[in-house]
């Protein structure tokens, strides 16, 4: 009997009489003789916890994960610090082993928790609808592409080349289903440039990026008129913690604000699991793919929570759901609603502009480097890629064997750079003086 | 209500500020947050970030302390039935017991703290980890080749179908149907529409299984994909699976295997060896990670030989060094391939949800070949265990089985008679198991089943819990044949009571106003 | 009872299950542990253990799987209440809330995996970080001298009058009585006990103070020590405690501080200052080690110049290497020091409860010096406020405050006119408070004040608490005036009632029989 | 104002009107001018969690432990393997943060576990009462001695020289207070001797260890005999794990069987907190020192668990109680119970066995090495001696470099080497290459 299981002798003898057969294998009758597997699955056998334990310790001792170097490592995930209550909160057994809130009669706390995260998503993205998550952001943007298409049957998208390259993958590979095209615009300077582009009727959305995948924040208000002049849909994925700073991309008229959740609150866990945040305008919220969490009375007309609009979902309208996701990202969207209450109204701010002076400084210590030039000039937030004239495989290598990361290669001779609040002025003067050390 | 209700609290954990939200928590001033010091010289902002590119104010986030949150969202938990509370037999989700061990190992820094751009040199542990789930599922399916990207069940349909779609493309045909059973869960006609196909739906005959006369039917050329689950939704292996498969191949089409009822068949038979060419799995059912109320899940796909050009990119590659197949493979080192020409691409981004990888690999490796042999065994065994509980306790002659025969790891009743002689419907009996510690089975699914309760026990439950629960079942129907005005007004003992549904969907609030 | 009653559980949580204890849950044959490979050559066992020196039969614990376990205190803790639910204002035990970051640091493997007789330079970083908690401590108390053995303050409390015994003892003096207030904490007189000394108690004036003369007169050379509390159990700070002091010490006495409320004066004043020869600390109180139900906590020690000789062995040193105090000191080195002639030796095993030190410091670096006294400052001001509020709420008139004062960081009420004028003793007062999500306060203590109520709330509670409770007292005492049966039958929405604990003790059930 | 309180600056103004007074010093009135500190205490500003986290880590990463180096380091605590869900129970605030019980009806989790607990201790002891925790193992050692004393009164303790050396120091320490003497009783070849011993009319307790300091089992009934022939005490100090599989010493007579918790679901932690345990005889129940948790019924019939018995305690009997012990290890306990519940009836078996056969490879593997012989050859169950001819200081130091912590130095050439069942063979066979490389 394994320790998850807990059917003893006596039991499986009772428990046969009971249902009235010889064996187990009895039960599996209606299993055709010839597709039985005849022998044991060609695995191992199975291990102590402890074994299991030092197994699994050591797969992640052959990584180098963010404790184990310095690490300007960014380009879609960051290196936060998660505070301990967001841990000790969401592994509470009451969060962490209940399904999808199908009883709201006992699933109240996950409910709220939605509801909450949704009020603090519609806040930051300036729009009035939120969902309670997605996968990733990536798939936020496919999913964001998916509602234009049913909101107008349009056979376009334009994306600039400033949304992060796996969103325009994965909206690629999903447009094929919808028999659509996806056009990527180039970046100028680092920023999007639509001048050369056009953007005619059958465009159904033009995909933006904020701060772009450069780092760049990007000047909205034009490009959204270009598009909604052409009645195109503006879809931007836009980066949470930057937007403690900047802009609702909603107040600039944007009509789906999407993006990837991980930095609030979440680990990097080498990619996964996150969550994609999918904000929309009034007009379209009968379009939203997933959960939505609303709020409502009960027969006494105590305040509570069920989930609501359903008759967009797969459970209820099938092949006419406006999406198929079921299993989403509670969780680590709960991680993202604490991790939002824990900051504040106060600390979003604050710990924008700690990384926008920390960026700031990087950015100028690396440009005042010889052999090291800005890609480009645009204002950032915590992000920007460097441009290295000299041996770039021995710049790098030489890092690492200092114990730096000096971030993640967009090109052969290009750098994007990342700082999270938990590079200190030290990280950044020594990834600074080693790569002066490695061109010189 | 007599003045014993009077003075008893709904519970000694309510509070008079039980309703308030965390926004309503805010005051002006406070904080949980203290930012680390600004240690490089301060410049103005404006000449870094132009003001007309900023915020006029700041996002009105809560304003609170840190005991705040914390007794806050504590509370808030305690709102929650959980599957470490009680009971949770909720068919077609697999609520079984979520390890403990496994959000220790995923918690390991190397793991959690691990960047998903860090060069692959420098993350050779996790690669080989998720190579090794790879063969491990592989060789669980039947179906050698892997992808681990999609995140859920949903996400494997899409990339099955699009898998499907490219399949046919590659060979030239463009076909423009795929085929459903009525049973089917929401998620596969969904997911054929978003892969722009047409949904054609099979019946489903007198025993429960796929009525092959209607399947030979329509099963055109036109036709991509039989998507089936097996065993079915209604908790029934199909005996004839193999004339199945030789009809879908007969006409071009593929055969596509939905996961989610995996945790009956492990070990004892492969969806690659019924003849399926792509099958998905739920990693958050049968491999054991927690659900988080809706997630995080993992929908990895196998796929057979025709099939393994087209799957996503990039795809964990191990370079042999000499090592056998799944052993420690002395100097083998494990890459991610790009170089996929028919790749159908993209699904997400990066590599997919790592840290469920870490706790279904944990899980494989606990049970190893024989442990997953016997989940299934004791998942069929509970089953039926408890459907002949529920027949003992005369509890069928209200909700009869759907289907009269041995059951796979669920089954189903139908509350139609109960509804008739009782006046109590399946909605009622579900909210009074509440009252009494016990998540209710999943409700009016399978369609094609009146008043349906789709029963999942899992593997992990005693026989007592089992026990317990038929005969609870039996006192509900005895308390409503006396007064049923007591299961139609339940739940009683629960935080809130029956909510206005329908009254939320006509004027939704889905965000508070500040 | 009405239906209603009957239709509600107690609770959506409760279940048919709940009084079966983990052994009523044993089936033989069920499992949670599975051993690790025997690798090594097996020997018959009776070569290695001669079969009379081994168990004719296993020990009975229980045989359950993993998922019982979960379940069985997973429920079990449901049925606590705790400070992370609500407010929990308990007199003299410095409810505080424990911060989160607390429970991740103690568990870094490089603390919580640290062997305790691990060469000292192998534990540098350990030995470091007791270095600077004495430092630190030594700094709050105004008394440089710390030592971090014991385990608790009834501990610090026995360790403190050894250390007064060898004091006097290395004078050649032989002192036989200790003085303690009539107010003092049980522990007090229970140590001078236990150290073998004779208690003599010391009374309190009107206004809540020492009463002076009565110390004067009891103030001999055969007394030893005098322990004091000081804000004292009914949370008021002793204005004349210089001439307290300087009466003690006039007979050649030590002055003994009991910490338990040192959460009032944290960088305020300091017991040195006050003239304290010893003082202990409770590191689950002041400094917020989680209680657990009952521990772990620790009681670390600081002393004056003239104790220090005598202080436990070994001691937590600093060589220095040039790094000036409480900085990092480059190349300090950190060593456990046994050389002590005069110490009274050890308190226990090992160097004490390390992982309270690592929350406690953790603590002090997160608060700092201007937090500290933030946190004494807000205790007092939360416990002023709540007494106003009190008394806006006219709950006084039933409940007077004992001394008509300002209060620090508690004050004492006296039930007796309640008692007189509503019939409802303190004790129900308590009971009903469970009804509404609310610790009660210290009931009965101190003893010196008839029914008496001790309320401390903390500095972490927010006003919106206080607030509440204020309000609550006051309908329980409106719904008391109505009908005193509620309060005396109560409390009702707990998962059990009042407990028969007279009849627990007469015929004492101290374990399962199996 | 601090994170972890929440005083604004409306509250401030609000509350002190409330009270009546103009600021928060004139709440300070009683406290003298001179005794006030005028200055800021000289401790450091706060900092944010994220630097106290990293002040934190820096702190362990200049610890060596367990999870460093091959560590065969015991003699009393033991680096075992604690299972997850120990972690995941006892972390769970319902049991991390209430007070001790002193209010049953909201405290019944708690309170069963503690029944729970002192029923596997009753067990393991072979004795019918336990307390509920008292500090750790060596002060259990002292309450124990206390316990003697207040029940016969007599002046003297007679002490193996196999209880461990900590708890020989405590007592003595302690003793001091009830001026008794404590005599300690040297081994022969490992074991209790008490030849030589006269066991008179002033001895209130014999106190033993099984298995001893020395990791020997020893052979308790002469020793039980001879004491109680003397009308005194049999007090007996015993590893828990080890009770796995030897005889319950209360089924040999002794009346009162303590001991140090941490081998069971406790971590090393430094050396603590761990928890003591204390089982007495029937007779002795009346004198036991701390919390003992009770069955008793409710109003409404509803079984249900309090403090009992306390009428030994502080609380209620003051300079009468039998002990001033209050705050205890609770906590901890609830760990230890639960680990016992994992481990269960037959692991608890499987598991000493499992050590008893590691343990005797090692011995063998050791023995074998010329240049090192065993200290003694009583029968052990996961602990031995061992002397080392030669350069001793360089035998460790080459052990050290290897990664291996050879045991625990207890002479100029003797080491105390425990096996814990995350020691593997491996790890054995390395500790003998090594030692034997360094000899050779
Ligand atoms: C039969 C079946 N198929 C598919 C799914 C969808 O899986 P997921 O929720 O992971 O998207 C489910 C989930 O409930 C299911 O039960
Ligand atoms: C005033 C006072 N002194 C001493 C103690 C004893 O402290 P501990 O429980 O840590 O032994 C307490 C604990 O309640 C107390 O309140």
């Amino acid at each position: 009997m394994s320790r998850y299981t807990s059917v003893t002798e006596d039991d499986l003898r009772e428990m046969l009489a009971t249902i009235g057969v010889a064996s187990v294998d009895e039960l599996f009758a209606d299993v055709p003789a010839a597709i039985r597997l005849e022998r044991p699955l060609a695995l191992a056998e199975g291990l102590s916890e402890q074994e299991v334990y030092e197994q699994l310790q050591a797969l992640a001792s052959r990584n180098v994960s963010a404790a184990d170097e310095i690490s300007f490592l960014g380009a879609g995930m960051y290196d936060s610090y998660v505070p301990a209550l967001v841990d000790s909160i969401i592994t509470r057994s009451e969060f962490l082993t209940p399904y999808t809130p199908y009883q709201p009669e006992v699933s109240q706390g996950g409910l709220q928790a939605m509801f909450e995260y949704q009020t603090a998503i519609s806040e930051l993205t300036g729009l009035p609808v939120s969902n309670a998550s997605v996968y990733e952001g990536p798939s936020a943007v496919a999913a964001a592409g998916y509602l234009a298409t049913l909101h107008n049957g349009r056979r376009r998208f334009v994306v600039s080349a400033g949304v992060h390259p796996h969103a325009i993958e994965t909206l690629t590979t999903l447009a094929r289903g919808w028999e659509m095209d996806v056009e990527v615009v180039e970046l100028v300077e680092g920023a999007t440039d639509l001048s050369g582009v056009e953007l005619g009727e059958d465009v159904s959305a033009l995909i933006l990026a904020q701060p772009n995948f450069l780092g760049a924040v990007e000047r909205l208000d034009p490009l959204v008129q270009a598009a909604h002049d052409a009645g195109a849909l503006v879809i931007c994925s836009a980066d949470p913690i930057s937007l403690g700073l900047l802009q609702a991309p909603g107040a600039q008229g944007v009509d789906i604000v999407v993006g990837e959740g991980q930095t609030l609150g979440n680990r990097l866990d080498f990619g996964g699991p996150s969550f994609g945040f999918f904000a929309v305008t009034e007009a379209l919220v009968r379009r939203v793919p997933g959960r939505i969490a609303g709020q409502t009375h009960d027969l006494d007309g105590r305040l509570g929570y069920v989930l609501t609009l359903q008759t967009r979902e797969q459970h209820i309208r099938r092949e006419k759901a406006t999406s198929n996701i079921c299993t989403a990202q509670a969780l680590n969207a709960l991680a993202g609603i604490v991790y939002l209450s824990w900051l504040g109204r106060r600390g979003m701010v604050e710990l924008a502009e700690l990384l926008v002076q920390r960026t700031a400084y990087a950015r100028a210590r690396l440009d005042a480097i010889t052999g090291v030039a800005l890609s480009h000039n645009q204002p950032v937030v915590r992000e920007f890629p460097i441009r290295i004239f000299g041996d770039v495989d021995a710049t790098i290598a030489h890092c690492l064997a200092n114990g730096i990361n000096p971030g993640y290669r967009i090109s052969d001779n290009e750098l994007l750079v990342a700082i999270t609040e938990r590079r200190t002025r030290a990280d950044i003067d020594r990834l600074a003086d080693t790569i002066e050390e490695a061109l010189n | 209500m007599s003045t014993t209700t009077q003075r008893r609290a709904r519970s000694f954990i309510e509070a008079a500020d039980d309703e308030l939200t965390i926004f309503d928590r805010s005051r002006p001033g406070r904080r949980a947050f203290v930012a680390p010091a600004l240690d490089v010289p301060e410049r103005p902002l404006d000449e870094l970030i132009p003001a007309p590119l900023r915020r006029p104010e700041p996002a009105r986030l809560p304003e609170v302390s840190e005991p705040e949150i914390v007794r806050h969202y504590n509370r808030l938990s305690k709102r929650n039935f959980d599957l470490d509370t009680g009971f949770y037999p909720l068919g077609s989700c697999t609520m079984k017991h979520n390890p403990k061990l496994h959000e220790r190992v995923a918690a390991l820094p190397g793991h959690a703290r691990l960047h998903p751009l860090q060069r692959v040199e420098a993350a050779q542990g996790a690669l080989e980890l998720m190579w090794r789930l790879q063969h491990a599922l592989g060789e669980i399916s039947g179906l050698p080749h892997v992808s681990l990207q999609p995140s859920a069940g949903s996400h494997g349909e899409l990339a099955g179908v699009l898998l499907t779609r490219a399949y046919h493309e590659d060979r030239g045909e463009h076909r423009t149907k795929i085929l459903t059973p009525d049973t089917a869960h929401g998620t596969n006609p969904a997911t054929v529409t978003m892969a722009g196909y047409e949904l054609v739906k099979i019946g489903t005959d007198a025993y429960g299984n796929v009525d092959i006369d209607d399947l030979r039917a329509k099963a055109s050329d036109d036709v991509a994909c039989l998507m089936l689950t097996n065993p079915s939704t209604l908790g029934l292996f199909e005996p004839q699976i193999e004339e199945i498969a030789q009809i879908v191949h007969s006409v071009g089409a593929t055969l596509y295997y939905d996961g989610a009822n995996l945790n009956a068949i492990m070990g004892i038979c492969r969806p690659g060896d019924m003849g399926f060419d792509i099958v998905h799995f739920n990693l958050h059912k049968s491999f054991t990670q927690p659900h988080g109320g809706g997630g995080p899940g993992a929908g990895p796909i196998a796929v057979s030989e025709r099939i393994e050009p087209f799957l996503p990119r990039p795809q964990v590659i191990r370079r042999s060094g000499g090592g056998e197949a799944g052993g420690a493979g002395a100097a083998d080192s494990y890459a991610l391939d790009y170089e996929r020409p028919k790749s159908i691409g993209r699904l997400r981004g990066f590599q997919g949800n790592y840290g469920v990888f870490v706790r279904s690999y944990a899980y494989i490796c606990s049970l190893g070949a024989p442990g997953l042999r016997e989940v299934s065994e004791v998942a069929v065994l509970n089953a039926n265990y408890l459907l002949a509980r529920l027949r003992e306790e005369r509890v069928l002659e209200y909700l009869p089985a759907a289907y009269e025969r041995l059951c796979m790891h669920e089954f189903v009743l139908s509350g139609a008679p109960m509804k008739r002689d009782l006046g109590i419907r399946t909605l009622d009996l579900a909210k009074r198991l509440l009252d009494h510690g016990v998540h209710p089975p999943t409700v009016y699914f399978p369609l094609i089943v009146d008043e349906a309760l789709l029963i999942e026990p899992t593997e992990t439950e005693t026989r007592e819990t089992l026990d317990r629960f038929a005969t609870l079942m039996a006192e509900i129907l005895r308390e409503a044949a006396e007064d049923p005005e007591i299961a139609r007004g339940a739940p009683y003992a629960t935080p809130v009571r029956r909510l206005d549904e329908a009254g939320a969907a006509r004027r939704p609030v889905v965000r508070q106003e500040l």
